[in-house]
């Protein structure tokens, strides 16, 4: 049967995602964010999610609707701070204790969840290394330097946002989209891909910058609102 | 004693970047001395979120949704920008190809201890980003900051009192009053503000400074304060 | 006592290949597998040095350098190809995203272990390749090999006497006698060739054989040995 | 002073390479051997040169006028056999002791580089191990399976080939060309890529595979021979 991972609606590509899912959601700078994707999570109304997202809030995101919802126990970020002036809806729950935070220097974000993709179940980085982020972390001199063990990420869903799609859900980015896509759809059992255009043929193996391979579901859904 | 203002500041780390370097500016005042690199001088300014070589700011006509820095600005790309994924982008921090990092900061310590991210806001949640992998990891780490707080405490210290960035990894300090190294001995004054003695200098700071034998007087230009 | 012909076991193999996966094939028997996968699966053949979707080899007229697979033959792409580097290649293969191997072997042991990649050939350097990647990081390892050496010696044992390439990896075996899935009591048979009895099985391999409850012939079209 | 990495011959982009050099050499399956490069490498008849190369010996390389000119020392590699029916240059010096081999698993090889690369000194993979390539190799349990633990590989040069450049040193592979070259030149001190072309306009930003950041010096060899 001709392999085709196209979805017609937001809500048929989060089948299956279960309460508790650990959820990869790409998007940095202000690009790459799944908005659609995320909404349509929120919708089916899911429990204790952890979300595993550069910006707990982002003002060009709308990670803070599952947050608003109650349907997040858990956040691991390299950002943990609201734009505006008063409490996100992250900082409160978090201040309550009423969510889970682990913050994490960004590249080690990255590369946490490179590895848990690329088969690496933990490396090693300077990064962090004397800071209360590294506290009890296990540490190891290589030469005369000294560098922090960190572990693998994986997930159960991944979220991303690229700009091209065909039917095998090759993808294609523009400019700064990519960020954390890539990587997040190799280390999810389940990635879906919210493009703006789905292509009728194949992308040109040139374009291609992530591999169908990585992805389970894509759905067009235009531009960006 | 009022120093150099908040342009001149960034004017005076600019001269400091060297043609042909690979540059990561952190947000406000370091991203300003982007803007007084010495005409001549071809400079790669790289974006924690992949952009290698980024442009001016774009015109609200030109601004994309996909074309943006770290701090979520829309740009433009210089010639010969190429743009990489997260992944990439901080391994090339990670491995050392950032030949400088412009950073602001808390507080530096005499042992060039970096505490640049976490003011301990009781109200707000922490934010490191990108900030520790650039300080740890680009060959050279400078710091721009007022030399003491508002209320007129000392930044540069003997030990940092925030929670720290980085160990080890400032190399050089542009503040309103100075310009200062960080050697094994402890900070090392190069330069000096327009009408400021080392008396004065000294009381401002929290750690014994160490004045270089040729240290001068700080040559900005007038620039107007930007509002 | 022949059993099945290359061409055959190879074909035997392509049976097993499901729709929409991806697969890894190794040089000699399994490429030939990929020959044979049944028309209307839709199947990804990836290659270590980076093409995720290798189609049939290229023509002399459209042959070209930069277009090859690992064993270096000059390919074609199937629609829907992409080419990764191999950095990149194997972190797919590391990370779990082939969905199956198949592999050439010298043994298997009845605990999956594989020997694949030194024959201790005396005169010859070591060649390790990608097998070890793949052996140990497949989502299923197969294996199509003859069922014993030339010499009639047993190529099913209880432990491999040469180098491993991994660990409790192989889940399948193809060989030119019998159908073979390695579960957690050893070898389990679930075809044997035609005309080929359980004992006579048995007394060509070196470890002990289960016999599936539903164990049959295998069904292999007529087909020409190649030359 | 605008960047410019364009060398007009081979014989300077290997300037300042100095015996003892460890030299990462790019190339896979056919495609992507620099091989103008290795020759302008050869010409300057250095010592005890380190080659981390996929194959010591490739039908499609010139790494054996290295190894027969007598300059290389050690050969880090996965494969170090020859397709001939006899005995490869290599070969025949590994036998004798005059060659040390450190024999590799291919993605271990690759990852070792990028993590040179990436500032990443030692990693876990599970590829080697029960093997004898792992022997003498640190090993540790994560979760319910063993590791082994693999350190970085960096190098003085990198030859890769390329297809086109411009004088940034930005880069664009064909097909499988890349192969080795994108992460060998994040790992090494001096980078040198040939390429076929150096376009006159920078290349546009989709196109280019490898940043120029990583590369020093680039020349136009025009097609493979």
């Amino acid at each position: 049967m001709p392999i085709d991972k196209r979805v017609a609606a937001a809500a048929a590509a989060m089948d299956g995602v279960r309460d508790g899912a650990v959820v990869l959601i790409s998007g940095f700078g202000g690009a790459g964010f799944p908005n659609v994707l995320i909404r349509a999570l929120c919708e089916r109304g899911l429990r204790d999610l952890t979300l595993v997202v550069n910006s707990a809030t982002h003002r060009y995101s709308v990670t803070h609707e599952l947050i608003e919802a109650g349907q997040v126990r858990k956040v691991v970020c390299s950002a943990a701070r609201g734009h505006a002036k008063g409490l996100s809806a992250f900082e409160e729950r978090w201040k309550k204790g009423e969510i889970e935070l682990e913050c994490l220097p960004q590249g080690s974000f990255a590369e946490k969840i490179r590895a848990g993709g690329a088969g690496i179940p933990a490396f090693y980085t300077p990064v962090g290394f004397g800071t209360e982020l590294a506290a009890g972390k296990e540490t190891r001199r290589f030469g005369d330097r000294d560098y922090v063990l960190e572990t693998a990420i994986t997930g159960d869903l991944a979220l991303i946002r690229a700009d091209r799609a065909d039917r095998y859900g090759n993808l294609a980015f523009r400019y700064a989209q990519a960020n954390f896509g890539p990587a997040m759809a190799t280390a999810a059992r389940l990635s879906v891909a919210e493009v703006r255009i789905i292509e009728d043929a194949p992308l040109a193996q040139p374009d291609i910058q992530l591999a169908g391979a990585f992805i389970d579901r894509v759905v067009a859904v235009g531009d960006m609102p | 004693m009022s120093g150099i203002n908040r342009n001149q500041m960034a004017w005076r780390a600019a001269q400091d970047i060297e043609d042909g370097m690979i540059v990561n500016l952190g947000m406000g005042l370091p991203v300003l001395a982007g803007d007084y690199v010495p005409d001549g001088r071809d400079v790669f300014i790289h974006a924690e979120n992949g952009v290698i070589g980024c442009g001016p700011l774009a015109t609200p006509e030109a601004a994309d949704t996909d074309l943006v820095d770290a701090g979520s600005r829309r740009i433009t790309l210089r010639p010969g920008a190429s743009i990489v994924d997260s992944t990439a982008s901080f391994a090339m921090i990670r491995g050392g190809h950032i030949d400088v990092t412009v950073l602001g900061a808390f507080q530096v310590a005499a042992n060039g201890d970096l505490a640049n991210w976490d003011m301990r806001l009781p109200e707000k949640g922490p934010l490191v980003g990108g900030a520790m992998d650039l300080a740890a990891c680009a060959r050279a780490v400078w710091v721009i900051m007022e030399h003491t707080t508002r209320k007129g405490e000392p930044r540069l210290l003997q030990a940092c009192t925030l929670p720290l960035t980085a160990v080890r990894c400032v190399t050089r300090i542009f503040t309103d009053l100075a310009v200062i190294d960080v050697i094994d001995a402890g900070f090392l004054v190069r330069e000096i503000a327009p009408g400021i003695t080392q008396e004065e200098l000294q009381a401002k700071s929290g750690a014994p400074l160490h004045f270089a034998a040729d240290c001068r007087t700080i040559a900005a230009p007038e620039l107007a304060e930007s509002v």
